[in-house]
């Protein structure tokens, strides 16, 4: 059994620092990458070394095998921790690090391809009595036509090798299915380098229930209970909770229960979350998420149990530290994922520099966050920057901490999702546990400004007024952001080239 | 006492503002006064309002401004108004404000190379816009304009050297905080 | 049975953040009060309105009780939470909300009387069978003399009316009585206006231990468990833990019942800590602290409960919550108090404006903090300026948690304890769980700089260089820190009025 | 490439420091060279530290350095040094000095009120030090050193009104980056 001694974490951002958070309370040596943008990011910071990626795109940083592999040896790392995104799910990683004698953190090569076969994993997930939707498996655009009737419509088409709710297609009328299937086809080809596409039953109202799974080496099993994240915006999760209040405790049980069957059926090994939609009382099984997931602290925060610290165990060749009876569970959690994006006009991704943040504290609150002052927020990466997690004893506590905390948080530089957050945790539905994965399109709905109060439409434009008075009759003068005084230091630094003896 | 008119979605409200001590300000809207404190509270985009007396729940808050073109994106705790702000008296101020003009020279502090120039002639500008950048031995400093008003000249490019004194822009202000961009 | 809508924080800094999330975790409408150098102070702006005090020295803002009760008139208040020091343990402000129609959050006029008599105190707890130090009533210098012999040497001089490690002095031989005497009185008198004095017995190397109870109007008393209070700088805490390494579970339940008895006999009523001294096997009990203690966090991390709530549902006249066998406790918990002083020069108050301001996140980590940039740290208020909680499965999990988090942790603008923190918590001793209240002495018995590597001696020499060739080589622009905001507006200001119509 | 003395307890070093591209520097301490990166972290005390080669865990960490008095407080991760650092060979530079110095004149960038004056006659300062502050109309604006030097002459009182182009005072310039403050 290999003990880690030097991890090498292959990813950025929020969860790079969480890794790292982990190998300092294991004694492990964490050690970073960064593309050029994240030059001053914090997880370069708070490692004990860092190495240069060569640009920003993500073919040549994150996800630029060759290099990081030599960085690997360079660092004499003994491991290495993909995070989730990037080459988290990459079976040709997996046999790299192998290969190279390293450990990666996660499934081995053939769990991470027969999960990624999303056909195929179904049909075994399907075999060992645990239910799924009724599909197809890969089909040509006759085979298509024909089995769409057995399945009927609406429909989905989905692609082979997708994930991460991308590629997916609607299918309302069997008239629209061959353009649907051409559209399908192309972007697969264009997203995952894979045609193959299939068909599944689609649910109208679903809620999306996922259960945390840890399996060891040696066949142990265990589950940590479920996460609700119906709170989805194009297929993206963005608010997640657990326990979820849509599950009876028979309910839960059988659903432990069918998600380590799943796992086993795939000979699953490491941290897992098998991806179920529940459409009242009946679940079907859609997926298997081999990676951590970024929802995975609200597990921890009611199981009390550090789910990187398991994955690293794992990899070792540790058998699982505790049986299924010795898993427990205290209060409610919640998470919101704070991303980078303009609630209040479609979700654009905003690029910028942080300029400023501030963070919510006190009981019951965990902040796992990216964000410093200085630190660019480019069109390269995932939009999201930080999570908040809230814990209560009750659902309406963590609620209620969750409320307070994200009025707390407030970050300037990019615009953020905060407001959308803020809206949805206060949403009576949603404080009722009564939502599925349709809930988000009510903010679009919702049409801007028409909510306000009168007060809030003169505090509005009492601060539009303020902020013109004070603006034209006392500059401000520029506050030096980090960024800016990066600028001027770099306008210095000329001259110091020129000049330098 | 300055007089705005702000507009926007279902919003056309008249909002008259006097600067009083303590950094804040004496606010008249719909026919009441107010006294409303104006404060940065995060980075250069959010400000902390105080609104002693102001509307149920909404008086005290952190709220985002950001320029968008020519409105003001206004973003609350939840929403986002896009709002216009015009000082009311535009048109009477326009005409005062041939009489009682002087141009302002604004001269090279120091001996140095002009890295840039910042404004063009006839620009409007805002007070505290930079003007130009001047590199002298090892350190930079940017010329800020010392009130609102239009360019009307600008007598150096980037690239040249000036020496202390030399007038690089000259700017015709506008009057007092009656300013207008 | 009276419910608190809206409640009057009679405090500043953390603990008063710390009460205003508890409001919003429950609905109650937080209001603030703040002096003129906390204008703009995160609880200021966090609650829902707040109202000026006259001048910054506490007899005229946190301790103005005149003032303050006008204030909750005008605020509609229907009960005040005085939260830890200032008017926390004062009966005559307890008596004066009482009369005015408030609630206070705390125990009754009566008990807090009694607590406030040490002797008195004593003597009751004595009564019911918990042990005490042997020690004397009130004592005449005569008095003192003739009982000096029987408690023997080396004894202390203590103030009936003292608490919170002041006016506290040892007297190692009988010669040295009278003149310690005379210097005790005087203190006494000026420090709590009682001159009275008793005497005790002292221990050599106790460690002191302190057991969080919650009692009920209705008689009803549990306790929470304990916390290990030993490390301590001038009889004020630092560093606090829990469960205490030192207690075998047999000592551990001793220990909760006799804080229970000692509670009980003062008739004690709401949130306390009953504190004893722990010598080996035997434990004295010294005194009932009536009011929330700055460490309380740390218990509710294991207990999950939050006690703020629990004072203000017992102010309400509410029975408690949970009976003694539905406390449960989940792993290990510790708190390190960052404070405005100079841990190497003498721990010197370090006053001045934060500049900026780096807070721990992460798994397991809690911040409890009254920091922003801008605010400004005066000599007329206690230096903690916040405090960092982390919590672990085990003890030793908690600990690297905090190494973790002390590491990530940086103050601009004031000097703090940050540096004998990490020092504490990496010392062998201390993280063998073997210390006692003499630990922190060994901070200054190490010789400054002596400790160094000679790498750490080559880095700061460099640094120093650096910094030195930066300043001259390339004038740092100074960067607006939010304070010289403040002065350039007040500047500005000036010139508004000069000019204004 | 500068050279300094860095003394304190038990610390007697040379440490030669040039400039590298990247915000970086070259640093030469006890025969061997090093790269080493050294920019801001946390307000204007802290600083990031990131020594590549450096001494073993020394290498990348956040210090605190700060003025004291003539010293300088440096604070590591737990512990805390004073000490005082100069430029190796001040006395040799010294000497050169003389030859090609040229008197720098600073003036007044717009017309406007002189509210201070911080600098006296005979006074060394380093680049950037903040000669006068100048009100102009309802802004103001600080005059800097453009390199470190001996104040000659300071030819106005705060308190008095400037047209642009007057001589606030004259600088006798350091040369390049050899200067002594």
């Amino acid at each position: 059994m290999k003990r880690i001694r030097r991890l090498l974490i292959a990813n950025r951002g929020e969860i790079a620092v969480r890794i790292i958070r982990a190998c300092r309370a294991l004694g492990i040596t964490p050690l970073a990458v960064y593309s050029p943008v994240d030059r001053s990011a914090p997880h370069v910071r708070l490692a004990d070394r860092a190495w240069p990626l060569p640009a920003d795109p993500p073919a040549e940083s994150y996800l630029n095998i060759a290099r990081l592999l030599e960085i690997a040896r360079a660092a004499g790392a003994d491991a290495i921790h993909p995070g989730y995104g990037f080459l988290a799910e990459n079976p040709a990683f997996a046999a790299a690090c192998a290969e190279a004698g390293l450990l990666f953190v996660g499934p081995p090569e053939g769990v991470l391809a027969r999960c990624g076969d999303k056909v195929h994993a179904r049909e075994q997930i399907a075999q060992a009595g645990v239910p799924v939707l009724p599909g197809t498996g890969a089909v040509s655009e006759e085979e298509a036509q024909a089995s769409a009737g057995r399945i009927g419509y609406p429909l989905l088409i989905k692609a082979v090798g997708g994930g991460g709710g991308k590629g997916i297609h609607l299918v309302e009328r069997v008239a629209d299915l061959p353009s649907a299937l051409r559209l399908a086809r192309g972007e697969a080809v264009a997203a995952f380098g894979d045609p193959r596409l299939y068909l599944e039953r689609w649910l109208p109202r679903p809620r999306h229930v996922e259960v945390q799974i840890l399996a060891d080496a040696r066949g142990a099993i265990i589950h940590l209970g479920e996460r609700e994240c119906s709170i989805q915006r194009r297929h993206q999760k963005v608010i997640e909770e657990s326990p979820s209040p849509a599950l009876t405790p028979a309910l839960r049980e059988r659903l432990g229960a069918a998600a380590v069957a799943a796992a086993r059926a795939v000979g699953y090994v490491n941290a897992g979350t098998v991806e179920f939609l529940l459409d009242g009382a009946a679940f079907y099984c859609i997926e298997v998420n081999a990676r951590l997931q970024v929802e995975h602290p609200i597990t921890e925060t009611i199981t009390g149990l550090d789910l990187v610290e398991a994955q690293l165990r794992i990899a070792e060749g540790e058998p699982l530290a505790l049986r299924q009876e010795e898993v427990t569970w205290r209060g409610h959690a919640l998470e919101c994922r704070v991303g980078a994006e303009d609630p209040h006009h479609g979700f654009l991704p905003s690029v910028g520099v942080i300029e400023a943040v501030r963070e919510p504290g006190g009981p019951g609150v965990r902040v796992d966050s990216g964000l410093v002052p200085g630190l660019p927020v480019s069109r390269y990466f995932d939009p999201l920057l930080a999570k908040v997690i809230t814990w209560g004893a009750t659902r309406e506590a963590a609620l209620d901490r969750m409320e307070g905390a994200l009025a707390e948080m407030a970050v300037a530089g990019v615009r953020t999702t905060l407001p959308f957050l803020r809206w949805a945790v206060r949403d009576p539905a949603f404080r009722a546990g009564d939502y599925d994965v349709r809930f988000a399109e009510r903010w679009d709905e919702r049409r801007e400004g028409r909510g306000l109060s009168e007060g809030a439409r003169m505090t509005a434009a009492v601060a539009a007024a303020l902020w013109t008075h004070a603006r034209r009759a006392r500059p401000v003068l520029p506050r030096a952001s980090p960024e800016s005084a990066w600028r001027r230091a770099a306008r210095v630094e000329s001259l110091g080239d020129r000049e330098g003896e | 006492m300055m007089k705005y008119t702000v507009t926007g979605p279902g919003l056309d409200l008249q909002v008259e503002v006097l600067e009083a001590p303590g950094g804040r300000y004496r606010v008249r809207v719909l026919g009441k006064e107010y006294d409303v404190g104006w404060s940065p509270a995060l980075g250069t985009t959010h400000w902390w309002l105080d609104w002693d007396g102001g509307p149920q729940d909404a008086g005290r808050q952190v709220l985002i401004v950001e320029p968008e073109g020519n409105d003001l994106g206004v973003t609350l705790d939840i929403d986002h108004l896009d709002l216009r702000v015009l000082p009311a008296r535009l048109v009477a101020r326009r005409r005062t404000r041939t009489e009682a003009q002087q141009d302002v020279e604004i001269r090279a502090p120091m001996p140095g190379l002009v890295v840039s120039v910042e404004v063009q002639p006839g620009q409007a500008v805002a007070a505290g816009v930079t003007v130009a950048v001047i590199e002298a031995m090892k350190m930079q400093m940017e010329l800020r304009t010392p009130a609102a008003g239009i360019v009307r000249e600008v007598r150096v490019q980037g690239g040249r050297e000036v020496s202390s004194g030399d007038v690089i822009a000259v700017l015709v202000p506008h009057r007092g905080g009656e300013d207008t961009v």
